[in-house]
């Protein structure tokens, strides 16, 4: 009997627990606020942590407030999940009147969203999605445009400038990617080239083996992978002896992680980025520079890492200054009008969009090399100004 | 030919990697009837300790073994601390370990960040056969090797050992065993620990194919399940020959129907259940 | 507490109706409209873990049950995005017949085996539709899922639909659906099914097919995890591969596990713990909720393990009916 | 009586074998309606194994079970139930979680095949709660009808256990060790209960209890490691040397 009410116990602590927070949770706020849909769990855990802190530092450089009114960014979790991910960014818009949307990273969960924000009309910035959800005027604002676009870029490079003739495709087999190759594929075919295999691998796969004994030869492997599957990939490939070069027909998504993991492996692999830590301008070095000295405490930060951090800070930017030029309105429609409008200039070079919400701005070749010991990307071509899109 | 030849080298590679996984799984579930769905996890834990090691420098076998009594002793704290206590309680049982899989996915995803962490194999087993005008790695091969060694061993402790003989006991009738006057708990929580220690062992050997990530637990618990099912719950050789033939289907699948690659191995496990419920090897009908 | 013990009647019966009352149809009303969409969503869970609770008290235990919820989000979100068909209960009609097709074969697969197998198998059935979601691109626009799934048009009234509207509508599914589960658990074949998990070569020798039984049982809980599938999708507005993993499955198993799977309703208290906890925890500590539900897992189970109900019935007699025996079960 | 002439049971040479071990080796007997069996012999003689076979639980190893003249040797459990089989266990097999009225009522819907009915109540059949009364009442346990079976003694339980099996009013009862632990009053409401099954049924019992056997039977079959040694009415059986052999080892 006493066992049994001391589970009583328990049981009625848990029920009172959940009323306390029930109750505890209506407060009425007058700050600015900005949802930032992100990923601390799922398949992008990795790049979480990375995005608030672009965040961070983007409004810090507003001294935290715009027209009098504090700037509120409130992070949700959607780890990579549509379903949870609409759940998160119902919440920001309804529960705290969220007057922008940034993100998340992963194209299956910003499409849902950007397809529940058309309701109620408020801008989604995002790093990229595919063709069918911009619209003339529409909410949605890819400042790189669309997965197409950056393969598009990619395979015309791989043609023109390096002369490959013929390619083997191997590629996640998810949307994003699917598209990356789509367009790289369009691009390398218009050239002239030729096509020999296209592989689609299922998210699940663990063991790259059976695809690459069934790779046939060419010129040139293009591949693009989320890089959980891109590590096992690229050491695979080298096991199975392959010799072709290997180009991620797609964003670049190889960090530091990778030249930790793999090493020499990684020489040699060529890439494409809007905006990457590893462009070796003054703006930029001046940025990262900036980076770590803010985030010099945080150690699994203290580097912006990769291209998509770059990504989270200039929609970050985005956001803030459309909010700056409308003098703090934060109506859809004025924030639309003057995200439109802008030209933001960024380390990277200037960014604005199309009347579709497609980025227009510089886009960046870099290959993996050994610099004076240390393995890095070096530039190996610059794009000035091109709509990030397959035209 | 060659290629054909190749794609089952892969799948036999991939088959003994699936029989460490399995085999801890299939005995607990056949000797003991718990089933452990933080199996998985303790692969992926097998697989980080090793990864820490050999990053600090520690010999690759070395680690290898580490990494599986790591695995062993959260297995053993399972077993001691909650499973003992839910005995013949499949649905507890399977609450639990999925609340455990959570925990530990979680706390890595803490501890090791969401990045796949990947390690080579030695560097003496760096380099790749030619056969015919292909290639195959020769670690894949050394792996084909160990798990032959594995298989021959855990055959001995199985049918030479008290151990195994106790075991063999509680597969049949788990009243007799305990009437053998053995202490037969204490032997669950060795088999147990056992079955994690092996499965440790294969999450540092494989992760130098298919690395490690916080994600993993449940792909490689699937897999795992289908083994156990395929070959029949605690049957040592049943879990062999299941595994090479899920292994080989699986990798056939991909390279000749990439497009049903996912389906390949389910298909084979609901045709093994039409056709033989009890499983390749397995004695009685499965009904826990 | 007078007016409590010279009518008993008021408190043993009344009253709890009356507090359901204000829990659902009350106090959604005065919430701020997120927390309405919380309220939906509970509702739905609460519907998909009853109809798993079905097979649960017959000792089946599955963990692939978001294959039949997930189907009937698909089959939605396919007609309604692709084919334009935005009748409601057209689109209920045929998730569910879907759904119970599905069913009827897996049916025969999963109930080759018993208790720990059942479970395995249903699991990589379910595994076998999640991936299937997957490979079939062209329908299903793979790991990237549909969306844009409209309101529904209800052919009798034309409703204005908002988040409370469709709490409502939600509402009155799921009363329906929740009495006739209730109807199915009290009639005798709810009493075999109770049997079966206790004895099963018992009620053979008293000529019952329990096969049959099961099956039947097994098809009935796909049905109605259909339902709550197909509000899902209108809630939610999509369908994704997710709807179909493991993780909806589990779920749903936690749920009716926390609620106590013994007491009718248990699974809604379940549902309605799961969701709130799933709401804050995020809110507070987001990257930490698989821990969080991970712990509440082992808890549950060490700590907790007739359910959440059970003590809350418990509790009512003891402190409000002051009664002295307690009987649960 | 012409019911006495009707066959209710007839086994051609069953055998059952767990692995190697031979639980019943080649036994055939029959049963007559009204007749009243008792199967005795030694623990480990197969006797409940036989009532298994016999109802189907247990598929035999090999032989023929014929029931009212109709092969059912390939039907399966509740088939055979369906044709009027029924049994007791020898550990009760009552529904615990259910009262002791929910537990007959479960017996007459199985005997009733409505348990496959989804829209009527469980406790909504007048006339099943008449005969389950009248069951109830007569070994006594009516007023206890609301009591979930857990809390029930011992003895009630293996009466409910009786009863359970009897309210189908089956065509052969298979009775496994009826009394086992009961005193010896409780014995003779068992015995009484048994006593009074219709002349057209069979009953086989399964027993150690000579005396309550005694009381009842009007067949004696004696079973030993697997074998039937023997089958009569109960005097000659006692006289039987081979009896005495297997019993007293002498």
């Amino acid at each position: 009997m006493t066992r049994r009410t001391k589970k009583n116990g328990i049981a009625i602590s848990i029920l009172s627990l959940f009323w306390i927070l029930l109750v505890g949770i209506s407060f009425a706020k007058d700050p600015i606020v900005i949802g930032h849909v992100t990923d601390l769990t799922g398949t992008s855990a990795m790049e979480g942590p990375y995005f608030s802190a672009a965040i961070e530092l983007a409004v810090e450089e507003y001294g935290g407030e715009i027209a009098g009114r504090e700037i509120k960014v409130i992070h949700e979790d959607g780890g990579s999940n549509p379903t949870l991910s609409v759940d998160k960014a119902r919440k920001l818009v309804e529960k705290d009147k969220a007057s922008v949307i940034i993100g998340p990273i992963n194209a299956g969960a910003a499409s849902p969203i950007s397809g529940y924000l058309k309701r109620s009309g408020v801008p989604h910035v995002v790093m990229e999605l595919p063709p069918p959800l911009f619209e003339k005027n529409g909410h949605v604002f890819a400042h790189q445009g669309t997965q197409s676009g950056s393969g598009y870029l990619m395979g015309k490079y791989v043609a023109e400038d390096l002369g490959y003739k013929t390619a083997t495709v191997i590629h996640d087999d998810v949307i994003f990617a699917e598209e990356f190759l789509n367009g790289a594929i369009k691009a390398f075919e218009e050239a002239g080239g030729k096509i020999v295999q296209r592989q689609r691998t299922p998210m699940n796969t663990m063991d790259y083996g059976p695809y690459l004994s069934g790779m046939k030869k060419a010129d040139v492997c293009l591949f693009w992978f989320v890089p959980p599957h891109s590590i096992n990939f690229i050491k695979s490939y080298k096991e199975y002896g392959f010799e072709m070069p290997l180009v991620l027909a797609g964003l670049n998504i190889i960090t530091n992680h990778f030249f930790e993991a793999l090493g020499k492996d990684t020489l040699g692999i060529t890439a494409l980025s809007y905006n990457d830590p590893s462009i070796d301008t003054p703006e930029v070095k001046a940025w990262v520079k900036k980076w770590q000295e803010k985030f010099a405490d945080k150690k699994e930060i203290s580097h912006p890492a990769m291209g998509m951090t770059c990504a989270w800070y200039v929609q970050a930017k985005l956001a803030l200054e459309a909010i700056k030029a409308t003098g703090g309105d934060t109506s859809p429609d004025a924030l639309k009008k003057a995200l439109y409008n802008m030209k933001l200039d960024t380390p990277w070079g200037p960014v604005s969009f199309k009347d579709n919400g497609i980025g227009i701005g510089n886009a960046y070749i870099l290959q993996v090399a050994e610099i004076d010991g240390k393995i890095g990307f070096k530039q190996v071509k610059k794009y000035e100004n091109i709509v990030r899109t397959v035209e | 030919m060659v290629l054909f030849f190749i794609n089952i080298l892969n799948g036999i590679s991939f088959g003994m990697i699936l029989f460490l996984i399995a085999i801890g799984l299939s005995i607990t579930l056949g000797v003991m009837g718990i089933l452990n769905l933080a199996h998985g996890a303790l692969f992926m834990i097998g697989g980080f300790v090793g990864y820490t090691l050999v990053t600090h420098g520690v010999n690759f076998w070395l680690a290898v073994l580490i990494g599986g009594v790591g695995a062993g002793l959260v297995g053993l704290i399972a077993e001691r601390v909650f499973l003992s206590r839910l005995y013949k309680q499949f649905d507890n049982q399977v609450l639990l370990t999925l609340g455990l899989v959570y925990i530990i996915q979680n706390l890595s995803l803490w501890i090791y960040g969401g990045a796949a962490k990947s390690f080579s194999a030695p560097v003496y087993l760096k380099f790749a056969v030619a056969i015919g005008d292909y290639r195959f790695p020769a670690y894949r091969l050394t792996l084909i090797a160990l798990g032959a060694v594995l298989l021959v061993i855990l055959w001995l402790v199985i049918e030479r050992t008290k151990l195994g003989s106790i075991v063999r006991a509680g597969m049949d009738d788990k009243e007799m065993a305990m009437g053998l006057g053995l202490n037969y708990p204490l032997t669950c929580s060795l088999v147990f620990a056992f079955g994690a220690f092996v499965c440790g062992l294969a999450g540092v050997l494989a992760a130098p194919i298919i690395g490690v990530v916080h994600s993993m637990p449940m792909e490689i618990l699937l897999y795992a399940m289908i083994v156990v099912i395929v070959g029949g719950p605690g049957s040592v050789s049943g879990t062999f020959l299941a595994a090479l033939v899920i292994g080989i289907v699986d990798s056939i699948g991909k390279a000749y129907f990439p497009d049903f690659a996912m389906f390949t191995i389910y298909i084979v496990f609901i045709g093994v259940l039409l056709i033989k419920p009890a499983g390749l090897m397995g004695k009685k009908a499965l009904s826990g | 507490m007078k007016v409590n013990d010279s009518n008993p009647y008021f408190l043993k019966k009344i009253a709890p109706a009356l507090i359901c009352v204000l829990l659902f149809l009350v106090l959604p009303a005065l919430l701020p409209g997120y927390l309405q969409s919380m309220f939906t969503k509970v509702l739905i869970f609460a519907l998909f873990a009853l109809s798993l609770n079905l097979i649960w008290n017959a000792h089946m235990i599955s963990l692939g049950h978001a294959a039949y919820f997930g189907l009937a989000c698909y089959v939605t979100a396919i007609l309604s995005t692709q084919h334009n068909i935005s009748n409601f209960w057209i689109l209920l009609v045929l998730s569910i017949a879907a759904a119970i097709i599905l069913a009827m074969i897996f049916g025969i697969i999963a109930l080759r085996m018993s208790g720990i197998y059942f479970l395995m198998v249903t699991l990589a059935l379910g595994q076998l539709v999640f991936f299937s979601s997957l490979a079939l691109r062209s329908i299903t626009s793979g790991m990237n899922g549909l969306f844009g799934v409209p309101w529904p048009e209800l052919s009798v009234i034309s409703i204005e639909w908002q988040k409370i509207s469709f709490y409502y509508f939600t509402l009155l599914i799921f009363i329906v659906c929740a009495y006739l589960l209730y109807r199915v658990s009290i009639s005798p074949f709810g009493y075999a099914l109770r049997g079966i998990a206790e004895d099963e070569p018992k009620m053979k020798t008293l000529g019952i097919n329990t096969w049959l039984i099961k099956y039947g049982a097994y098809i009935i809980s796909a049905a109605f995890a259909a339902v709550a599938g197909v509000l899902f999708t209108f809630f939610s507005g999509l369908a994704s591969p997710l709807q179909l993993s493991i993780e909806t499955s589990t779920l749903a198993v936690l749920m009716l596990i926390i609620g106590s799977s013994s007491v009718f309703w248990g699974p809604v208290t379940g549902a309605f713990l799961v969701i709130l906890l799933e709401y804050f925890s995020s809110v507070y500590i987001a990257e930490r909720w698989p821990m969080v539900l991970g712990i509440v897992f082992v808890c549950s189970v060490m700590f907790l393990r007739d359910g959440i109900s059970v003590h809350i019935i418990d509790l009512w007699r003891k402190w409000i009916l002051r009664e002295e025996k307690i009987a649960c079960e | 009586m012409e019911s006495h002439e009707t066959e209710i049971l007839r086994t051609e040479n069953i055998s059952k074998s767990f692995g190697g071990v031979k639980a019943l080796s080649q036994v055939s007997f029959t049963v007559m309606a009204g007749e009243k069996l008792a199967v005795l012999g030694p623990n480990g003689a197969g006797k409940t194994t036989l009532i298994n076979v016999i109802n189907g639980l247990l598929p035999e190893t090999e032989g023929e079970i014929y029931f009212l003249g109709d092969r059912v040797t390939k039907l399966s459990t509740h088939q055979r139930a369906g044709l009027g089989m029924s049994r007791s266990f020898q550990v009760d097999t009552l529904f615990n979680r259910l009262s002791v009225l929910d537990n007959v009522l479960m017996s007459i819907h199985g005997h009733h095949r409505t348990c496959s009915n989804v829209f009527k109540s469980f406790t909504s059949y007048g006339h099943y709660h008449e005969t389950a009364q009248v069951a109830l009442e007569r070994i006594g346990l009516w007023e206890k009808q609301d009591h979930l079976v857990g809390l029930l003694s011992h003895g009630e339980k293996k009466k409910l256990e009786i009863v359970t099996s009897i309210v189908s009013e089956p065509r052969l009862l298979l009775l496994d060790e009826p009394n086992a632990g009961l005193t010896s009053e409780e014995t003779m409401d068992v015995v009484q209960v048994i006593r009074e099954m219709d002349s057209s049924t069979a009953v086989i019992i399964v027993a150690h209890d000579m005396e309550m056997v005694f009381s009842i039977a009007d067949q004696i079959m004696v079973l030993n490691y697997g074998e039937l040694i023997s089958k009569d009415d109960p005097k000659t059986i006692m006289s039987d040397p081979k009896v005495k052999e297997c019993y007293l080892g002498a």
